[in-house]
């Protein structure tokens, strides 16, 4: 505790003593502000991290068309937020832990989860590493280091908090990055993880993306502070805000903040200040509750175009390539989008394995009883049919009716 | 009489109580000038004001907790839990004390003004997270009123019902009917009873047991049934608590067979209570065991949704298993 | 949102940008700190407080031994604390509401709780208005706007929000004070409550007795922060840190605050700084974590002390008064102790009465089962027979044999 | 063999994990230095260091997601809930994550390494608060297991087998017996299974079922039955999930008859869940309706306790009822 003065006047504090300040580095034009350095970034590194971004909003475009075309049942966009994931990601060290609330495919794809593996979680087909068994945007990694998507939100959270402290007793050096939005942060979970966090000195990253809305509800109506920034100060956690759609800044933010949290066991707290451009999902519809214009003002603010615009700048990308690439992109896309949706679903075993490491003799009972019904309505459950002995086929006793 | 879905349905009784009474608030995630994400509450706020109708911070314990300390107020907050999934966060608030402020406090205080409203239930390529049928969580705890309604007829009259009643309900919505269920509702303002199951068909052979969207497909079990010459006596339980003992136990003396069936898993979901109670009360009637058609003992899955639901196909089996015995 | 200036190198707040004062009038010596204000405390006003917290201190010493002796099964002191939470009761209006942790008995007391109210609850007898239901402490008085205690710690505080919400819309000028220790407000639902009371602007006044212990855990190891005030920052709500064995400071603070909340809507935070100088409670000793040193320190500042010499110095008291209130309050917590211990204990119906609003049909055969019950072996149940039917006299026949 | 209390057995299995396993840690409300509020992991701190064990802020919620992440990074938590009642703000970390961790991710990741101890059970005039028995709502989450120990001897070898066991572990202690409950306990390691129950008393006429505290009761009342001439053969179940349904099974097999006791309120305890389940497997063996003699539909009680336990003679009675039915 530092307290030190007394006030012999009743003065509340209201918070209005100090405002936070928005990092920033470049400008929408490609451009550095006047008497900003740009983060050590060579080209390869910057093209990698700007390939990620295209092929972020690729397979984001070409995925909701999917959707709307009624190949896939549900799709979540990272369009307009490439820059603060990605940046971010970026800047840590590829085998630190990142948790991730769902609109975070960028950091896979910087990490490089490939086309099929995308397309495989998003078709639940055999080779979905999740097997089949969650929404779409459900991905997961441990070869990259990132923990499998939870739709409930905030409970990565305080997990993030404790893995790092894993890892820092592993004393290997890494440490976690939680993504989060802003609306997820009025969980209770968030309260928790920072300030356990904070006490324990843990080496995590906290990572908002302030992007406005949490579905319908305007940041306005999800708390009345100057966004999420200064709760850093309720938990004596260093924070810094930033412009989320600025890669650099990002990028650079985010690289200081894991030396905080790395080499002083210092949890870090950076709200990127972003927008989400596209729906809240493919079930959502935003003409309901904000204005064309207002998207039309963020559709400006593109962190691709500001980081292509400085590529270009400097050399490192043209337009020429920008066209090859997006094509490139989207012909994968369309490839694999082909190859997983034409595969099978996973077996029906997976319904009641990883329940626990071994399968209970309760639930071998229950999937054995399972079996014995889809062979006698095997049409009535093709999926489940499909994964059962090759030489099962449909019978046609009096049974069957039903399973019309 | 005019036909509405079962959202429409919801929609109207909220729209009912609040114009009856100045003391009724909606409000949770989205739910303000949205509407809700599946816009039950459309249009409250722009008829009742933004001070009636609102959006919450996205905290389910803090929307929990702010709804037990209104309806203490004496208010009588009407609180949606985006999906039954995520009810958990709220699980402490409702628990101990939503549940037990009445008890505990001697009837100084009460939040019977509560009603939690919360879609349940799968079929709609929902996953984990998006599917589970909570009710078995919160019919262990006394203290609690858990209603499910089966259509929009059922949906509006019992929601009036659960608004009004002197003990806090959890409301739960069949998400999958929201749309797909339609019917007559009356415009006007009626209740259904809360603690009362309705027998749906009457019949000699099994009586079968279940609530909300799983009446649908005991329907349909029905139909294969019947054309197999079993007739069968359907009860839906539409209170889960406390439940409609009597009305179960007086089909089963007549049927001496009994099926229940729900979605959550089978290991302690609510079937499993009616089938020690039932079997108890009507011992020496029963002439085969108590069947539970069942999710399974797993979390709700994806892909194999169709293979892990307890479909038609399933009952009817069971019923036939049930009359072989 | 506020944001306004923009940064170009990536520079961190660390919260050690802003200092947290305390608010300070009374010395230890009973004299104001140089320029303070005393807030207007009439005589009468100023006794009724200084009674209350005389007659808390009494209460809690007295019972404390009564739990020693065995006569009790539990109790938890608020000693030490008396000026906080007193301090804050008489700055309210008398039909604020009030929800406690349970370390508040003073509030009941300046309302006027009678010992024997506090009595019947502690013995949990017929009297009780909790019915016997709930362990010793967990006082309750709907006349008094005292909210029934109940030991999940932090549940009330967003119930508290809530509840200030609908005086709110009724517009009768009432606001909620809801009190926690600086334990309790590590809780998520610490988080939700004092957020959603910024966003919707509820007439609430958030008072955290910070005495720097959660039974054995240091605030040290509760939070890395300055106390529990920063964190208003990140609600933007008013906050005011306040000695709180310092009534006059304690008092100006919440009067303050409570014209923030009732004439502004304004939710307020008020940390207040004191110590308890009791155990945690009966089960507890606090020799295991803290030292005897640190105890005599604060001991030393003890807010009765500080506030009879106040008293003393305007001649609204006397050493004479303060023997002679002492005795009285003595023998008052006696004389009705012995009244409520040899009360009899609540009827059996009262079992599975209040779980509804109306017994339901399954309670009522559970109850008439238990009867049964009960009849066959009264001796083995001496509190549930003795509110049956007074005719009911343990039986003697072959069955019985088990109930010695 | 030493002699010991229930919580010198469990302190003593900590030590032993700990010493073993680098990657076991301790922690919750007051456990540190204190070494918790019943000290049951007293002096760990000194030994293992503050970074192994130690106080996390009060925040139930936090600490089982803190514990998640542990385990999933690869750690082998045991966090302490200070009261079982206190368990629900992690309710959701606990049902939504644990439970799901390694089936949603296709068992890239697991939680396996996580065992959550938590003092349960009624007897000590805690009232509401201080003596829930919630075994049931973790019961109905598959994913989980849950075990409670009757003695010392079964609490250092249950423990042990959880912490090391590939799922996590909710082990409830049952805490009246924290110092009444004494018994010879080995010095060094062991393991007893998880998800076998123990028939710990043969007999021929009826089959009682319980875990815990209640072992405790059983055996009271099978002194007065045994004095009537009833034999009775008593199962402590153990592990409630995944439980030993064939142990059960094949008792009630041989006697025909079933009694199960938890001090849980009735309505949805899992009691039904084994009821409902013999009487499936067991329907043609059955001389008697399966009794269940519980807690009641309400809040655990105060001064009326001994009123609402489900104690030695309301089990006794029901032996008697069960054999005259
Ligand atoms: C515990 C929980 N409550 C509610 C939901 C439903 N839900 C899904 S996303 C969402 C909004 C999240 O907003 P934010 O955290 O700002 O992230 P964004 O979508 O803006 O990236 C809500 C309410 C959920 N998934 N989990
Ligand atoms: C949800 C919950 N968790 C744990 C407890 C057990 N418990 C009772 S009091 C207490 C410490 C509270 O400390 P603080 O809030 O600082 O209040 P103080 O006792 O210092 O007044 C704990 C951990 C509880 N009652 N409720
Ligand atoms: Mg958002
Ligand atoms: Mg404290």
């Amino acid at each position: 505790m530092t307290t030190t003065t007394d006030i012999h006047s009743p003065d509340f504090l209201a918070g209005d003593e100090f405002s936070i300040p928005t990092f920033r580095l470049l400008q929408q034009d490609g451009t550095l502000f006047d008497g900003a350095v740009a983060p050590e970034l060579g080209r390869d590194a910057a093209r990698r991290i700007y390939h990620a971004m295209v092929a972020t909003r690729v397979l984001d475009e070409r995925m909701m068309a999917a959707q709307r075309q009624g190949r896939l049942s549900f799709y979540m966009q990272c369009t307009g937020e490439e820059a603060a994931v990605i940046g971010a990601t970026a800047a840590l060290d590829d085998a630190d832990m990142i948790m991730a609330q769902y609109r975070e495919q960028g950091a896979l794809m910087y990490r490089g989860f490939s086309f099929d593996e995308f397309m495989n979680q998003l078709f639940g087909n055999e080779l979905d590493y999740g097997k089949g068994r969650q929404m779409p945007i459900h991905y997961g990694s441990r070869k990259l280091h990132y923990l499998t998507i939870s739709s409930p939100l905030a409970t990565q959270i305080p997990q993030a908090t404790g893995f790092a402290y894993g890892q820092k007793l592993a004393g290997e050096g890494q440490c976690t990055t939680v993504f989060f939005g802003e609306g997820a942060a009025s969980e209770g979970d968030f309260h928790a993880a920072l300030n356990m966090a904070a006490v324990h000195q843990v080496p995590v990253i906290f990572f908002c993306r302030n992007n406005g809305y949490a579905i319908s509800t305007p940041s306005i109506e999800q708390f009345a502070a100057d966004g999420v920034a200064p709760r850093a100060f309720g938990y004596r956690m260093h924070v810094i805000r930033v412009d989320g759609n600025d890669i650099l800044a990002v990028y650079a933010a985010t690289q200081a903040a894991r030396r905080l949290a790395v080499e002083h066991n210092q949890p870090v707290l950076i709200e990127a200040m972003t927008y989400r451009l596209a729906a809240h999902s493919s079930s959502d519809d935003p003409s309901g509750y904000r204005s064309k214009k207002e998207e039309e003002a963020w559709r400006e603010k593109d962190p691709l175009l500001r980081m292509r615009r400085w590529l270009n700048d400097r050399g490192w990308w043209s337009d020429e390539e920008e066209r090859e690439c997006q094509e490139r992109l989207r012909r994968e896309v369309l490839e694999t989008m082909k190859r997983a949706q034409k595969r099978p679903p996973p077996p029906l075993d997976s319904l009641v394995t990883d329940v626990y490491a071994d399968v209970t003799p309760a639930l071998q009972r229950q999937l054995d009883t399972l079996k014995t019904h889809i062979r006698r309505y095997p049409e009535a459950y093709p999926k489940g049919a499909m994964s059962l002995d090759p030489d099962v086929s449909p019978r046609d006793d009096a049974d069957d009716k039903g399973g019309a | 009489m005019p036909t509405m879905n079962m959202l429409q349905a919801i929609n109207n009784a909220l729209d009912i109580a609040m114009a009856e009474d100045d003391k009724v608030l909606c409000f949770g995630e989205d739910v303000g000038s949205f509407g809700g994400v599946f816009r039950a509450t459309s249009h409250l706020q722009e008829k009742y004001g933004r001070s009636r109708c609102f959006n919450t911070p996205l905290v389910e314990q803090g929307i929990i907790g702010f709804a037990n300390g209104l309806a203490a107020q004496g208010s009588v907050p009407v609180a949606e839990i985006q999906f039954a999934d995520y009810i958990y966060p709220a699980f402490d608030q409702i628990v101990n004390e939503t549940a037990k402020f009445r008890y505990r406090s001697g009837d100084l205080f009460n939040v019977g003004g509560l009603t939690i409203r919360a879609p349940y239930g799968g079929g709609i390529a929902g996953g984990h997270y998006h599917s589970q049928s909570p009710e078995a969580y919160f019919a262990h705890t006394p203290g609690l009123k858990v209603v499910v309604p089966r259509d929009p007829y059922q949906a509006k009259g019992l929601l009036l019902a659960s608004i009004r009643d002197a003990d806090p309900v959890i409301f739960f919505e069949p998400k999958r009917l929201y749309r797909a269920s339609t019917g007559e509702v009356p415009e006007e303002d009626y209740q259904l009873p809360i603690g009362e199951a309705e027998v749906t068909r009457e019949g000699a052979d099994i009586t079968l047991v279940g609530w909300g969207a799983q009446m649908e497909v005991i329907e349909r079990a029905v139909e294969l049934a019947e054309k197999e010459g079993v007739s069968c006596e359907v009860i839906d339980l539409r209170t889960i608590v406390p439940w409609d003992e009597d009305s179960v136990v007086e089909s089963v003396l007549k049927t001496g067979r009994l099926l229940i069936t729900h979605e959550a898993p089978l290991t302690g979901g609510f079937a499993a209570e009616i089938a020690a109670t039932v079997q108890e009360r009507c011992f020496l009637y029963l002439e085969s065991p108590i069947a539970r058609v069942t999710g399974l003992d797993t979390p709700f899955p994806l892909t194999l949704e169709k293979e892990y639901l307890p479909d038609h196909l399933k009952i009817f089996e069971a019923i036939k298993a049930s009359l072989a015995f």
